[in-house]
């Protein structure tokens, strides 16, 4: 009953304000505003004014007339109510149920903030495609690349790559689950995206959100030219779809990896990982960076920053170096990437045909890779002695997403043998899968740019 | 779709070429990487064990730098278990497990206390 | 001053306009929003009151839900009374006050001790 | 005596220089250097040097002549003088007063730094309004808009409404308090200021040095066209009126209070703040954007950080970057955002008549709030049960000017009974005031952009 | 090196010139700020001493606010010794020698304990 | 022989490729790629591709060989291997052996990074000097002259300027060192160099990176015209040359130290440092800004930012700001500095006689900077009281190098008497050393600029 109070009071004021805008429907809060009219009407009110003919009372309604052309109420349309439930979800899903929180929550407030409707082309510089506005200074980290080499930079210096390093054949994994990558690819091509968005859109199957962005920033900008056909705008789905399923890897992946396995496969137990030494973790990024970036020079702002975090990490003598990069910096561009990555989804850019389907061929994307690592894994262990075999479980986790994917790997394990701890191992082609979704970039953006 | 006439077939074929190639690529460059690590321990634990061979400190037969024990490893299993139930709580899209170091600083450096005492006001 | 002269008449009428205007709509915002927040408490005791008189944990005529007794609003004065005599010390420009909230670190967690010890370097 | 020795050996410095510049005279300090004259001197003298045909005991001392030339003595102004003294006098009352030298500190040193004598145009890149120095690049985080939004969401992250949601009726109190916005508007108009002009002194009554810097960097620019007319760069003087009279609450406020209230309103107690939930505290910020920002889009890059940043705080999810966003963002944005306001004072542009108007309206704007929101309560308190009414001391809180206003209610609240700690019941209005003046400046800038 | 035949003799002259100038210049700031912070303490030592002989607190004949004793030397010496030998393992670019010094912070003030227990959920 | 095994596989592996790509040999390692051609065939291939007229197999190895010239292999020069040869033995100096790591870290990894030979003008937005890359972005913090300010403001909250306030005369000392700049400014002159270049090279003597950063920023940054003569873009060589000198500090002065001194001066005592009051402390930030910026407004980018962030330091009242400005904010521009001076050595931009001339300079003037302390020192106790003499091995922290100077002080100090701690005594021409270059700096600028 208060409820319904509280929903009387808000319509009594919109209400009270349709009053004193009389030409205005309330209707009319689905239709796009054409931007040229009203503004040509504020032109003419405001010489109205200039003749200061007309009564003050009567004036007083035509500002807030005036006024309300420019609110959110009477430039709203439904996609934009559509964006901002989306934006809710974002935030339901990542507070109340943990998904990824500190990618969602920015991304969801930055859909609610992209989609609050206002005057396009008024001059206000509110909007993220607005030239001038502080958002679009903000997303520049976005469209010129920049925030994901920082990003991975943070990465490079959080991530122990010890399990790889001790088991370095997962690094087959890693690359096995970039399957995902090149069928969607060909997929994309097939739906009708030129070559370069196809190839943006298969890096979501890499399961790495700054790649994801880094590579459509180059190749799917809306700039980009490709046998005279200019390239659609495709970051912020993309990089939605990204991190959406990112979020969802604990739903997507359990059903596929239990289809391909065999109970028996599930209950294999791994051998310890061996000890690393501080040398080898010293040569992991330094051969690491050399061997990636010579094989694929496209990779080198994405791999060359991971690899650079990783030494300041790793080389003991650049501590607070590390701590920074990791902590304060990090934190910065991941507020500042996910708060612009969703407000780059402006209802009239972002719901069209194009962005389903990317939605679409995200999940299959995320299968593939899935099948490909798990798969893989089984084919591996056709060539290797029984007491080296790896548990396909954490074939999985080969589609980067880390922790997350690791960590479902780790859960499945548990479900066949409750006393198999898979966690470790999956950490090895967990952060293998980062090297290869970025090389796998690296590849489509020399071929392609 | 409409989207569907605008394909053009080269695109398609030059498609395969890259995810070809590619994958092909992204095998090649980890597997290069694999041996590469897979090496490293071995020549240095070669260097080490005639290093200590040399020394006299094992014999012949010996093993030398074992890895972990199988109680180690059902220790840091039970430590997993207790990581993962606490998971939920975790701030996760960041990776991983790292060691507590104890960090030195200088501003704890014993010259601090004394100057604070009677150098600096 | 000489920049009298220039005033156009017309800009304080539409300045008046936006005086007006203004002051009205920054009222209604925040008349709106203190209406909301003033039923949402309402809204979500009645649903809790509803659910405890199902459950028969309350009677139809006792309160659920009460605000904060007297002695605890005695406390938080001293403690502001406090909090205000320190006042010059502290760094002004930055609002407010925080509850000191024990903060869960994944880098505290056991493992990582038992790690420490036995499995890396 | 020693003092004087000290001064005799700066004086026998100068002394020294200027003797082997017999040209300048020390009474020039105080005339403008006509920078061409001595720029092509220069070129006069590099090109005798290049024929080379002099002594070089001559040579040095032309040296030391031209080297002079560029020296802050030989091109320093009276204005130079008073400005530098400004400085002292603001690091002075942080330093030595504690007036929120957060933000006095970095301006007063921004000061001195602005207020270096230097031989303008002369391409030493060093001025802040002189384009590729250093100090123009950070002073475009101020003229594009940038930094302001950036200390919101620090702020947003720092600032816990439970106050405000546990009374909200006290949002109205803040509203009240922006009666200073508007009435300073009208008042810079007859002072003969452009709308926009006056739209952003105005907003120096809103007690909030981001709003009033995000507002003067849009309309009152050097840029902005109105009628014809391009407004001033007020950018300087507004945010110096903003962070003084903010510093001053505790002065300008006390006695309007006292004036307006009787003993027996001032000694009100309020009843204890209720319990509030953290769903409750979660909706705020989400309620709180949408409805704001549907309203006055154009508050959307001030008000969309403050409630992202808080989100981020109270979602409970994502601590870590609210912790980020509360300390080194914020402590970074504010250490450059100090810096180039106090240095945005240089000499030839700050001293003007126009400032002093500019600091005069300021003060009205303040005391016009302060009575503003002190009045409303009382207005209030009409229609209000007894044991719901609000002591109208906590309604000169609604200036903003967080927190200092909310402990000048407190102090006044004890004085007239030890026993009645207002702080907590000022916070809402406080925080309210914030959000207030933001929407304000948002409705001025849908009207004049 | 062809490039030595490009040199104009001039930029040697101005070169010269730049030089003398500088390190003359260099020279007189340095040392200007050498006199005033030589003045400063004495001008505050004397201040200081008037206001206490006028309180009769010293006699005429006095020292007032003395330098450090020898022993404290001593004891920065031995601090210092142990500093160094500590020297490889701080991180070294970074200059300089800080107190410990205890850290005001609103958040520790005993008003949040407070409200932690009874105010906030 | 497992040694052996690990470079056949590499071999096998890159032997695998070139057959895949038999019309480029291996031998074209060292050839510098002409890139337009490549790019030619590339667009003849993309057009055959696009008539779709030959077998798919021919296809998959016409596509690995165009892959295949946009690699590192394939675009490889011996002169790349010199620069990442160099960059491991930074990293080597300064992980294994505690040199600097904080800077040679970073620059080392970023000599990796800038040295991963790519196709030049491919359009791929890679390479630091290839506009729109990432690399680019962030070094137009270096072009710019925006790091080395922001450096200074972090090294201004970590200095104590105590030292040097208790014992103002070995200011004097800061002032002699920069003896090597001036004399280094001549030499590069007699070597070629134009007078700004010169300069720039000069500063390599005053010890430190940022003054030599910001100055070569300015003077000899690929720019600037002299004479009708465009400087070349020295940054890279100065910040290597510098910071490499810096790290060997503890090498070069010693032997100087010894050679300019007696036993006997070498054993004297000096008077402990008084306690300083907070007045003091704070006085000298405004002071010192006021003092040198008057005489070298040039310096003001550095200067005042050094004192900006000591008067944040030394105030009491804004301890926040300044930590942030001494870890997070240090740190960011640290990395950032370090990465992008390392990979602005791109071999074909790096590798020149200037770069070797510019190290032979730099360290003739660190070797002067020493000796110019030092003997300065001698100089001033034949005018001082026995008991305020100062033991010249102090003179040589001078060149500033902070705190690496200050210790080799200390070093050789306990060498001649293992009781005499030098440490704090040589901490006042340390600091004075930075104060000192960097108002040579300023010097030049005003000149040159
Ligand atoms: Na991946
Ligand atoms: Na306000
Ligand atoms: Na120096």
């Amino acid at each position: 009953m208060k409820r319904a109070l509280t929903v009387f009071g808000i319509i009594l004021f919109l209400g009270l304000i349709s009053w004193a805008v009389p030409n205005q429907k309330m209707g009319d809060l689905g239709r796009e505003v054409a931007g040229n009219e009203v503004v040509k009407e504020k032109s003419s009110q405001s010489s109205d004014l200039n003749q200061g003919s007309q009564a003050s009372a009567d004036h007083a309604k035509r500002g807030v007339k005036n006024f309300w052309s420019y609110s959110g109420f009477a430039n709203a349309s439904i996609k934009h109510f559509l964006m901002i439930l989306a934006g809710l979800l974002f935030l339901y899903l990542s507070i109340r149920h943990g998904f990824e929180p500190l990618l969602l929550v920015p991304i969801g407030m930055g859909i609610l903030i992209g989609n609050i409707p206002f005057l396009l082309n008024s001059g206000m510089e509110i909007g993220i495609y607005e030239k001038g506005s502080v958002l679009n200074y903000l997303y520049f980290g976005v469209t010129a690349g920049i925030y994901p080499p920082l990003i991975f930079l943070g990465l490079g210096a959080m991530t122990d790559f010890s399990y790889l390093i001790s088991n370095p054949k997962t690094l087959l994994l890693g690359a096995a689950a970039q399957l995902g990558i090149f069928v969607t690819l060909i997929a994309a091509l097939y739906l009708g995206f030129t070559l370069p968005e196809a190839a943006s859109i298969g890096i979501i199957g890499g399961a790495d959100g700054p790649t994801a962005i880094y590579t459509a920033s180059r190749l799917a900008n809306g700039v980009k030219m490709w046998n005279g056909i200019q390239s659609a705008n495709l970051i912020g789905p993309i990089a939605i779809a990204a991190y959406s399923y990112m979020a969802l890897v604990p739903l997507i992946q359990p059903p596929i990896m239990r289809l391909l396995t065999t109970k028996k496969e599930r209950l294999i137990r791994m051998k310890s990982p061996r000890q690393v030494s501080r040398l080898e973790k010293i040569l992991f990024p330094i051969i690491g960076l050399l061997l990636t970036c010579f094989i694929a020079p496209s990779a080198l702002p994405l791999l060359g920053m991971l690899f650079f975090g990783n030494i300041l990490r790793e080389s003991g003598v650049t501590r607070r170096l590390a701590d920074t990069a990791k902590t304060s910096l990090l934190d910065i561009v991941t507020i500042l990437i996910g708060l612009t990555v969703g407000a780059s989804t402006q209802a009239d850019v972002f719901l069209t045909t194009k962005s389903l389907m990317i939605f679409a061929l995200g999940a299959v994307s995320f299968m593939v890779a899935t099948a490909g690592g798990v798969s893989f894994a089984k084919l591996m262990n056709l060539f290797l002695k029984p007491e080296n075999r790896v548990n396909p479980l954490i074939g999985s986790a080969g589609v980067s997403a880390v922790p997350a994917a690791a960590r479902v790997s780790q859960v499945e394990g548990l479900r066949a043998d409750p006393t198999n701890h898979l966690l470790m191992h999956a950490m090895g082609p967990n952060v293998a899968g980062v090297i290869g979704s970025a090389v796998a970039a690296g590849i489509m953006l020399s071929f392609l740019l | 779709m409409e989207l569907l006439l605008v394909i053009p077939p080269v695109d398609i074929k030059l498609g395969l070429i890259i995810a070809l190639v590619g994958i092909l690529i992204v095998f090649t460059a980890l597997a290069v990487m694999s041996l590469i690590f897979n090496q490293i321990p071995k020549f240095f634990k070669n260097q080490k064990r005639s290093k200590l061979l040399k020394e006299g400190k094992i014999k012949d037969h010996e093993e030398c730098c074992t890895d972990l024990s199988g109680e180690t490893n059902a220790a840091i299993a039970l430590a997993l278990h207790l990581y993962m139930s606490e998971m939920h709580d975790m701030e996760s899209n960041v990776i991983t497990i790292e060691k507590v170091s104890r960090r030195y600083s200088p501003w704890n450096s014993k010259i601090y206390g004394l100057r604070n005492l009677n150098f600096n006001k």
